[in-house]
């Protein structure tokens, strides 16, 4: 038995082997074409409103070379964002399971990092940024990373790397995905979770991304989302309402004593989600100038009043601030700001970290009273949050922040409701898309874990493993 | 020889134990237990979920003593427990037919 | 009673929100203004002897561009300052505490992040860094962060835009204030630090800010501090005396088994400051050049060298080493190093390290001899810490690393006297001033939580949670 | 008694600081000497092949100045490298550790980083990267950070200040040491593994890191060595199987139960090591251009597929799929991929990481097998993993990644021999060195603690201290 | 008075409290425990070494009871605390000769 | 029957319950305590403040057995936790009433 998955391993391997060895023979032609001749730039001039002019061509053709100091900051920032999903996602839920799941909640942050890494690469990020195709997704041209230069300047942001440009955005669908996780925490079975995660993946995350940065209708529309307010937060929230309503309540949802196990692991897992926040938004500039540095500094600012308004809802409310609020607070003004980091200013931050706190803290009311079970509160964070901030950009957007851009309190009541259609349109494609994915990956493997198992704890039954010894 | 159960307030230990201590009693086993009686726990809320904590956090001592001290040490704990709020816990005493010390395989009282 | 306190929340929101309408309307103006031109300029030109040149202005008017490489070092070094905050110093201190005090002692590092991280931007820049009132303080034009240039240079780095160094500075004021918790720790009152902590920064570290960095007199004095050995370290050490003295000691002080409940946490947090403090101490020369990899380098070198001998001192003094001492002694190190970073050699830094782990080791043993109860050693480590490093400065400052500035050993005596007085100038000043704000804060809302309320804990008291379940 | 011991610590204090003037008067000689023209670059132009050209020296000796985004770029991998360590690796084996071995593992993490940061000024940097003697070192002219311009570039990468290269390298030196820690963890004494520490990086680490990247014979040999595959992963593998056998079995082995006592501490200690991981690999491109951004995602790919590979032969073999193997299944893909980073493409990496996860999960059964106690598995995972990435370098290199060099699938088979020959020179040259290191060390101070000091746990043995109170 | 010792399984608790609190028994004592019978653990494997848990997480439950509840309060434990699977845990009756209240010092069965 | 209390040295455990097994004992429950006794503890040195900790991590056994095995039972347990140092614990044997096992309701020496 042993031996013949030793063997049936070793096969398989060597297997990929061997059929790998065209694909990077095939990566390897466009790679040495010319480097700073991209040949998809034209199928992407539609994009050329989103996109930073690619390079001039020299005379003499001199080589391209990157802005060091903007590779720099992409390089950074990928890595940044990267840590918001571990650890920094995978602490701020594994703190908030009980002692007896915390493992297999660290866990699915932990391999849903490894499994769209590997997803990206292969074929999505060619379908979220590949050329266009009737503004609704990205053909298979840069699949296995064929046609994307190693060596030579991205079309979507011309003083770095295209592969600068692929891995930035590479951890954003990671953690996109990583976060409807804390929706049905605590019951998922991994397998079902893992099969879900790619189909999501390819059939809803990256034909959003393209919607909205890829060259798709959203991105046409006009409707602003500097770094994903819809395309992440918004989505993984539809998907986690979704999941938290197909998979069904804990046993012992509103009953049973279920207390995050670890608050000081939260904590830090949010304090950490704010240090990446800086890669994900100022990030989102792609290229370090002032936009950069006022992303930077309005993010800042909306987790710090989204914090403080949160704690102090809770102190008014129930006559003591949390910890766990202060942190949730913190994470809901980041959300918020997200889609608004490069178009306001620091006073319309306050106001948008101020909202986030207040609103988010009454939706994790919602649940009780709706009766769904969202454990670790995907819908009230990333949802109302990400809603919230959407809706704010159209408010606040300020021509001198964002370079144009306006919002209806700077002139421009148009931009409200482009904001209000694509919201709209990414909760009720995602609500759905989501809802037929779990039905199917319900018919295939099954959504959950036995009454037995999830009484033992997921570490037990899905890991066999404890988090403590 | 009997075999005192107490449960205790947990900061009252130190109190307990030198008062023990101080009567010659130099051995005892102390664990952690959770109580629940007329003191009341407290309520925790998370994210608008309030949950009521109804086990008080107790310290729990066992003392085997020769028949003579009995009295004695049940009134020390008693004295040193007492805060005389809710919750002071209760003293226990039970027979005990034998000891028997590990190292040395002595019994009766003189394992104690 | 739910009811109302829900709408007035909202009608707060609401309230702030039009409130904030003409902030960000007047934020608009100057913005507008052409970018590249500061008004301020001219009141600033007192502190042209700290401020890099601001570019020239080119014919032609071309717009001004940001170096891209020092404005991504400026903005990562600002992520690294803000992790040492959080999670750094919340995880450092909050293994230190006892259980049931480890949510509080670490919600305090991240709620004072969120205060004073809106305290900044609404007021606490414009006092610190604002044009100049009689080598006291800076004026109130710039709060709000009006008048400072969303898409210019900053006045006191031309490489970089205003807003990068407006929130660089921002992570520094914020740590600050984070530092004093220590002392008070495990017994003070939410509500009371809290409103400590606004006066604090507004009344004693904007000032003192502004007299070292801001066109003050102890800048113009000549005084050398690089990164804020008086500015911070001594500065909260002051306050943390205070602090401890007038909060009192904790029940059961120096009687208590008081050791801390998670170790692992504490060496930890340890290492995420060390991590963060390269951010602190090579950010410090606002680019990214030969004297921030100096700065890098000494401050490596400090930290290890504090480390080793806080170790070793153990060793030889009590038999063993510990990791408590090991982690003490490296942050000892880089306590010491911060004024001193730009200025002196990779070989000084050894020395600086050295003396700062022997010393700090010896000044843990003074509160027992003292009497009074700073709790996680602030006074120690950043007090003790701290002075020794702004009076090595004056010893070890060397021409070669730093550009100019020469201490004692390198044939300029009267540098270390510049040392001694604005040493003696910041303990005197906070200390005092502390005591007056924690007095006020008493007579307002009591220092101290109630003795019951101190032995069940601060998790349960302030917050009505318990940090493990 | 403690009077003796504290007057002792001040006269060896006072003394070290005399002794330390004349280091860096010594020190300001060559610095003060015009920088920008490094007296050492004449014996090093025989590294000419592997080192960047040092900038031309400009008409009217214009001042050099660094790219400030290269010089960002190494000094924030640098800090990434450093949080490798701590708190990186002292999590990563923290947790493995039980519960009363706990604080002795992340200590050893933690002292590593000072030790070898301290000896790395003082001699180690010479010795592996300053001027060649035959080959096989550097010679003392560097010692102190003589002769290593403060202002000037390095001679290895002429766009960054030499202090920015040094301290670079210096991160490799620390990790590698204390990447030994796991194999000896939970039995040996701290005073010996510190001495052992010491000979070690001396007479094995800094001669071979000068054999590979300082002109030594291996980088003259043309054998490919990324980011450290031979000099940092099979040489830490080659001491910790030495260090295994040496020091011994722990009692109890195979035979007690020795859970990791908390997961949830390993899986984020492997998270942090994956962030770091991006300024090993990526950093060690020296520039931040596009063979940075290569190295970035075939890191990230081959983490990914690692950790998927791992967890998937668990599923197969045994059931289910363990948070512990999909954490060491991403750091073997790390170490694997680490050699070949700058060479390959991430179709590759794909591959690389899928053998690593694969054989290092194998490769955890050895011990048992074989009946050595290699406590954390350095040698499974850094030793096999290692190797095969080595080996891969040599099947997978391809040129239009590498801009260059080609390996067996890409036409050029003779790079396999010189791979073998680098691997094979590596294990046996550190195995044989390390054991007689080992040797010494136990003649002066004994390797291993007592049985009963073992038994109550080296928490308590060797610091004194408890992890969790 | 006696002492009634029951080892349950974990999650049967609360039953077991409620069911004890239904018919007048406001006291009880509870600590964590591991158990060893018939119920076996499980198996956990880290990096190919594989571990046998030989002990199952149980929870003690300590209830004095003066004489004429004894018989009442057992079958209420047993009853609340069955599942009918291996494991359900034990229910040990003890002599209690003496019981006192701290916060009063009350004695016997007034201290219950 | 009689209840057998054991408070041994923790790494003690897995000898005691082998021996007990290899008699046939099947059933036991154990829990962590801590002992004060001869056994001193140790010191901890936090940033120079000295704590001294009385108490001994120690690890208690509960074994139910009937009347025949009692001796039996307490010299298996004396002869596998002794190591002849200070510290090696105690033996108590306290009388049983009764037992009933909560699965199938059975009572007395069947119940074990
Ligand atoms: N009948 C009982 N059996 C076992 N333990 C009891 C019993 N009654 C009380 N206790 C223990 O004593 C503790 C104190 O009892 P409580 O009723 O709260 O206060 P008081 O003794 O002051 O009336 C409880 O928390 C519980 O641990
Ligand atoms: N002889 C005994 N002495 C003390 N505790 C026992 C004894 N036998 C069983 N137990 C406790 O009761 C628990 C349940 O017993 P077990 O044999 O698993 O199931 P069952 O009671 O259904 O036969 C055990 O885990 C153990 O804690
Ligand atoms: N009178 C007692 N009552 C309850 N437990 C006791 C008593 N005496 C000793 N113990 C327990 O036995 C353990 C061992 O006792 P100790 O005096 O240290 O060693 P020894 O039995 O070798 O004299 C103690 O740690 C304590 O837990």
């Amino acid at each position: 038995m042993r031996k013949i998955v030793m063997y049936s391993l070793g096969v398989f391997w060597i297997g990929f082997l061997c059929l790998a060895q065209p694909l990077f023979a095939q990566n390897a032609v466009p790679d040495a074409a010319e480097a700073g001749t991209v040949a998809v730039t034209e199928s992407l001039s539609s994009t050329a409103e989103i996109a930073l002019p690619v390079v001039a061509q020299g005379e003499e053709a001199a080589p391209w070379a990157p802005d060091t100091g903007d590779t720099t900051w992409i390089l950074v920032c990928s890595a940044l964002v990267l840590a918001m999903t571990a650890p920094g996602l995978a602490m701020f839920y594994g703190g908030m399971a009980r002692k007896k799941n915390a493992l297999n909640t660290i866990f699915m942050s932990f391999i849903i990092l490894c499994l769209i890494s590997v997803q990206w690469v292969l074929w999505g990020y060619s379908l979220a940024f590949g050329p266009d195709v009737g503004k609704m997704v990205g053909n298979l041209d840069w699949m296995f990373l064929n046609n994307v230069a190693a060596a030579g300047p991205s079309p979507y942001a011309g003083t770095i790397p295209d592969y600068a440009f692929m891995v930035f955005q590479l951890v954003f669908a990671v953690i996109t995905v990583a976060l409807i996780s804390g929706a049905v925490a605590e019951r998922m079975k991994l397998s079902a979770f893992l099969l879900f995660a790619v189909l999501w993946a390819t059939f809803i995350y990256d034909p959003l991304a393209h919607w909205v940065w890829g060259g798709g209708w959203i991105g046409d529309l006009g409707a602003l989302d500097f770094a994903g307010g819809t395309v992440v937060h918004i989505s993984s929230a539809a998907a986690a309402l979704a999941g938290a309503i197909m998979v069904g309540k804990r046993r012992g949802f509103l009953k049973d004593y279920m207390a995050p196990h670890n608050l000081p692991l939260t904590v830090i897992g949010a304090s950490l989600l704010w240090f990446g926040w800086f890669g994900f938004n100022a990030g989102s500039a792609l290229s370090a100038g002032t936009q950069a540095a006022t992303a930077f500094v309005v993010t800042n600012t909306a987790a710090a009043m989204g914090g403080l308004s949160w704690a102090f809802a809770e102190w008014m409310y129930r006559g003591k601030p949390t910890a766990l609020g202060a942190a949730s607070g913190a994470v809901a003004g980041l959300v918020a700001i997200t889609p608004a980091a490069g178009f306001v200013g620091p006073m319309s931050a306050l106001v948008i970290g101020l909202g986030a706190g207040v609103l988010c803290y009454m939706a994790v009311f919602m649940k009780a009273k709706l009766g769904y079970d969202d454990a670790l509160d995907v819908v009230a964070v990333h949802g109302v949050g990400g809603t919230w901030g959407a809706i704010a950009t159209g408010l606040f957007a300020n021509p001198v922040f964002s370079g144009g851009a306006a919002g209806l309190f700077f002139g421009n009541p148009g931009q409200l409701w482009k904001q209000v259609v694509a919201v709209a349109a990414t909760w009720a494609f995602v609500f759905v898309g989501s809802l037929i994915i779990l039905k199917i990956v319900d018919l295939i493997v099954g959504l959950r874990v036995t009454e037995e198992e999830e009484q033992r704890g997921l570490d037990l039954g899905q890991h066999n493993e404890t988090a403590y010894s | 020889m009997k075999l005192i159960q107490a449960v205790i307030k947990p900061f009252k230990l130190d109190e307990v134990k030198e008062a023990l201590v101080d009567m010659g009693i130099y051995g005892m086993t102390v664990s952690e237990v959770k109580g629940f009686g007329r003191q009341k726990g407290h309520k925790e809320t998370y994210r608008g979920t309030e949950y009521t904590i109804e086990f008080v956090p107790k310290t729990r001592l066992d003392v085997a003593v020769p028949d003579d001290k009995v009295q004695a040490v049940v009134d020390a704990i008693v004295r040193a427990a007492k805060t005389g709020t809710i919750g002071d816990g209760k003293v226990f005493v039970m027979d005990l037919q034998e000891t028997v010390r590990v190292r040395t395989g002595e019994t009766g009282s003189n394992a104690l």
